[in-house]
């Protein structure tokens, strides 16, 4: 059974997904987890999407592109404002959300700003978004994201969206009382942070790949948990799905 | 002279000078667009291709204003002429790109790598918020977003204890907007807004600007609006001028009547990779300069794609599986 | 012409009303000014009520008791919520507001929360509602009231509303840098505040009415200005309408 | 334990342990109330004589719950049955009072008078943003209302410095009831909810609270919601139950269905103030602890009457003129 790394990245983040939670989705691989974990195990699992919707269902071939269209609207149980939409996360209704980044830290902090100083960037990049505010706000957030050593810095040049910051108690002295990144998924492996320091921690690793291959595509010590499990493949009935939903391949 | 983040004692001062009465705000674009000035902070409604008022924008530069600043909380390529014609100095905002498939703004990263043009960032919250306190007359609003962050220190956020609780809270300024451009799906005479689906910060938006310049896909009138108060979003009150505006959001998307023209904004993306700002440059003479008037402009478009994009919307929201 | 001192009232109140303006009306007296105000000199003057209206129209014969009920919704062209309706007029959007009060001091401060202390009173009170928003935040306020001694008090047992607080300069003190109670209508004249002492000035006497009427029924002493005016009668037609209007004399 | 005014921290723990699933919320009045416990902290939907969650009142009473805080932005009589049961000892209000023809409430100056029941007063505004702060999630926000005034010395409001302007602004504490209790037109099994006409402070109440009840006029299905999402003005998974409830709240006004019955105002008003607190009595006898169930409730009107009020509805807010 073979299968891309971006079918491989939605197929392990949509398994990270409940029943009963409510998940914030941005468009392109996350959109897909979320549809995909309602179609497999997580029928109630309810998703909410920055423009402001709240239980709308992805339609087929029809994915948006971005996080405010009316192909996110389709069939939605609420369409708040904005601003309405991240207040409930921070209330604290919202479980888990996704992000993604071009450099995230050995503490899960993200960069979506800047390349270089803010003032005179080598690259702008498009900024945060609402990233900052997922990563803030939500219970749990859960980073998807290709495994390239390029991303995989020491030390964010920016931190847009705040991981564990600098380590342990970070997050609680800024005045973040709640919410953590729990876990980076990426087309290796799933990672954790280690209690003790806050740094990211190899859990397990996806069928066919090595420690090797982790520690060549990142840029720093990636710590290995006690024992290091292997994931599951991707089943026929996931990537059947997943290739429904995305038959043109836009994002898979 | 614009006014300052957490202003708000100027800010009230300006909106309760002006007369409130109930009267007939119909202007053609043009007349509407004359009431921004040169300098003034510009806030865009909508969100990224969503309700993004086209036709007031292609106006701002056909009058050729400059020293602006644009404010919105997702921003798509719209300012992308604007930077390009040298008409902003900043641009305030939580993101800006072309969308997902077309990876980074070249030209943004032109003119801010260069450092020609001022990015202040926010969280698509913070800034949110900063038109809620407009919004709400007040200098700040608490949030707890952004902290920790290096966003805390490039827009002018603050930090506090709480005085009830002894917590650390993020304090966001007020952004008071010298204008509000928004496109609504229907409007009447005396500035009263109705929008279909998502209302995005458009209705904060309006409260928190001086001056509010609306258009509407269509013009109802004031019987229209009083048989369905509960429709009403935008108060008359807030709105200065309202402009009659079918397809007034394309080739972005409004919800319900057309969706995004993605072929269009893929020959940009091509126009722009093959010719750079020159490539901009192209599609302002073609869509920008060049159409006199609106029905200009739309008659660039093929009747059956408008038409296509038309049934797509409808499909999308009809509330039937598809 | 004869008319009841409630006619009166609301006659006076109406005419300080301009067509350009936006009001802030409560039910009962206001409500009816503002009505009759529309019909006569201010067509275009738009009616802002607490519950959630803006622009509703008066019907007759279906007056409200309270500033919630679908009566004042009656082809209304806005129904926000309650706590937008005040912030409109925190950003500055309402020109003038009405209020009334169990107790009315010299500076304009004015009680419906207690009489005696507030822990134990003599008499407890409906309380604010909306009257102190409205006097703390509308451009103007105006005070509509029958001219009793027991109202008039030197010193209100509790400021539920802020008048002119202690005497100028106040009020911005206080950090009210907008909104002033500008004057007071009574069924005995119109008072202002005068500019050096804020303290409350009769500035016309209604038809018949004399200044020891004034003097007798306030509980400190009033300033007069150096000339006091008379105000003109209510005119049939202002009686008629409002006569129409409130047709079972439940507030006339 | 309720949740101490400001603090956001103990409000969020207690929302984000709840799952938010989506799932089948339908129970019985009875069943629902069982949520509640004594020394709760409960705020009431709608306002004043509109859309009071009558029957989840009766049903609190009925079921004996002691050590109640009533919190409503205006409080009519639906207050009165709980301070002559002596199931309360705070109201938290800007105002309370039997309406315009009936003067002050008899009952609430015995007991508050006579220091048995506290009753911790807020401008209207005050308090609709305390509930605003908590549904925010944030310990307080800024607003210059009640400034210099008494109401700042009463309920716990603090004055602050504006870190940005140095300007005086005052702070509401953030209001995090332990449950709401409100009543709406429309609700489908999973909890969202639509509301015709005025929302009141009903979507901000929602989210403040930690457990949310809600009675509706009519069920609808989870279809009907998704046909159109822009009616819902509450999400589900902010609500715990779900109760169908006709008439739900008469003899109060539920917009567009039915109006107040002032008819039965001016007989409660007469038996007070024939009676005193025993008029109460005897109302409660006959309203909330006779009737079984809401249909033997609603068996006590006569139809003619609801009738009568469901027309006077139709005319008010149909758009034509009357």
């Amino acid at each position: 059974m073979s299968y891309t790394d971006s079918e491989l990245l939605c197929v392990m983040a949509a398994r990270q997904l409940r029943d009963d939670q409510t998940v914030f989705a941005g468009v392109g691989l996350p959109l897909l987890a979320v549809a995909l974990a309602q179609k497999t195990h997580a029928p109630h699992l309810t998703m909410v999407v920055e423009g402001g919707v709240i239980g709308a269902e992805v339609v087929p071939g029809r994915l948006p592109i971005s996080t405010n269209e009316m192909r996110l609207a389709h069939r939605a149980l609420m369409l708040p404002p904005i601003t309405d939409i991240f207040l409930l996360a921070q209330r604290g209704l919202i479980d888990v959300g996704f992000i993604g980044g071009a450099q995230i830290d050995q503490y899960g902090n993200i960069n979506t700003s800047v390349i270089g100083p803010y003032e005179r960037p080598k690259v702008r990049l498009p900024g945060s978004g609402g990233a900052n505010d997922i990563a803030s706000l939500c219970s749990e957030v859960t980073i998807v994201t290709l495994h390239e050593r390029r991303r995989f810095v020491p030390r964010v040049d920016f931190i847009t969206s705040p991981g564990g910051l600098s380590g342990p108690g970070a997050r609680q002295a800024a005045g973040l009382h709640f919410g953590r990144v729990a876990r980076v998924i990426t087309h290796l492996g799933l990672f954790g942070f280690d209690p003790a320091s806050g740094r990211l921690r190899l859990d397990a690793l996806h069928p066919g790949r090595t420690v090797e291959m982790v520690r060549e595509q990142t840029g720093f010590e990636v710590l290995l948990a006690p024992e290091i499990g292997t994931t599951a493949p991707p089943t026929e009935t996931e990537l059947a799905i997943l290739r429904r939903l995305d038959a043109e391949r836009r994002f898979l | 002279m614009s006014i300052r983040p957490a202003d708000f004692i100027e800010a009230r001062r300006r909106r309760a000078a002006k007369p409130k009465g109930a009267r007939d705000k119909r202007l053609e674009a043009a007349e509407a667009v004359r009431l921004v000035r040169d300098g003034d902070v510009i806030a865009i409604g909508g969100c990224c291709f969503s309700r993004t008022p086209m036709l007031l924008l292609r106006e701002l530069l056909r009058q050729g204003r400059t020293g602006l600043t644009l404010v919105r909380n997702l921003m798509a390529t719209e300012p992308e002429p604007f930077l390009v014609a040298g008409a902003v100095h900043t641009l305030i905002t939580s993101w800006m790109g072309p969308g997902l498939p077309w990876g980074l703004s070249r030209v943004l990263r032109h003119y801010v790598e260069s450092g020609q043009v001022r990015f202040e960032e926010w969280s698509h919250l913070g800034l949110g918020l900063r038109f809620r306190a407009g919004a709400m007359g007040v200098p700040f609003l608490p949030t707890l977003t952004m902290l920790g962050s290096d966003l805390m220190g490039v827009g002018g956020a603050k930090t506090m204890a709480c005085p009830f609780t002894g917590e650390t809270v993020a304090l966001v300024p007020a952004l008071f907007p010298d204008v509000a451009l928004l496109h609504v799906h229907r409007a009447d005479p005396l500035g009263n807004c109705q929008i279909d689906g998502y209302v995005h910060m458009d209705p904060d938006i309006a409260a928190a600007a001086t001056t509010v310049l609306v258009t509407a896909e269509e013009l109802i009138s004031e019987e229209d609006t009083r048989r369905h108060p509960e429709r009403t979003v935008i108060p008359g009150l807030l709105v200065d001028a309202v402009v009659e505006a079918p397809f007034g959001a394309y080739p972005g998307e409004c919800y319900g009547l057309y969706e995004t023209d993605f072929g269009f904004y893929d020959a940009y993306a091509a126009r722009l990779a093959a010719k750079g700002l020159d490539g901009v440059r192209e599609f302002m003479d073609e869509y920008i300069y060049g159409p006199a008037t609106h029905a200009e402009y739309l008659a660039r478009f093929d009747p059956a794609v408008l038409a296509r994009q038309q049934q797509y919307a409808r499909e999308l929201v009809g509330g039937e599986p598809l």
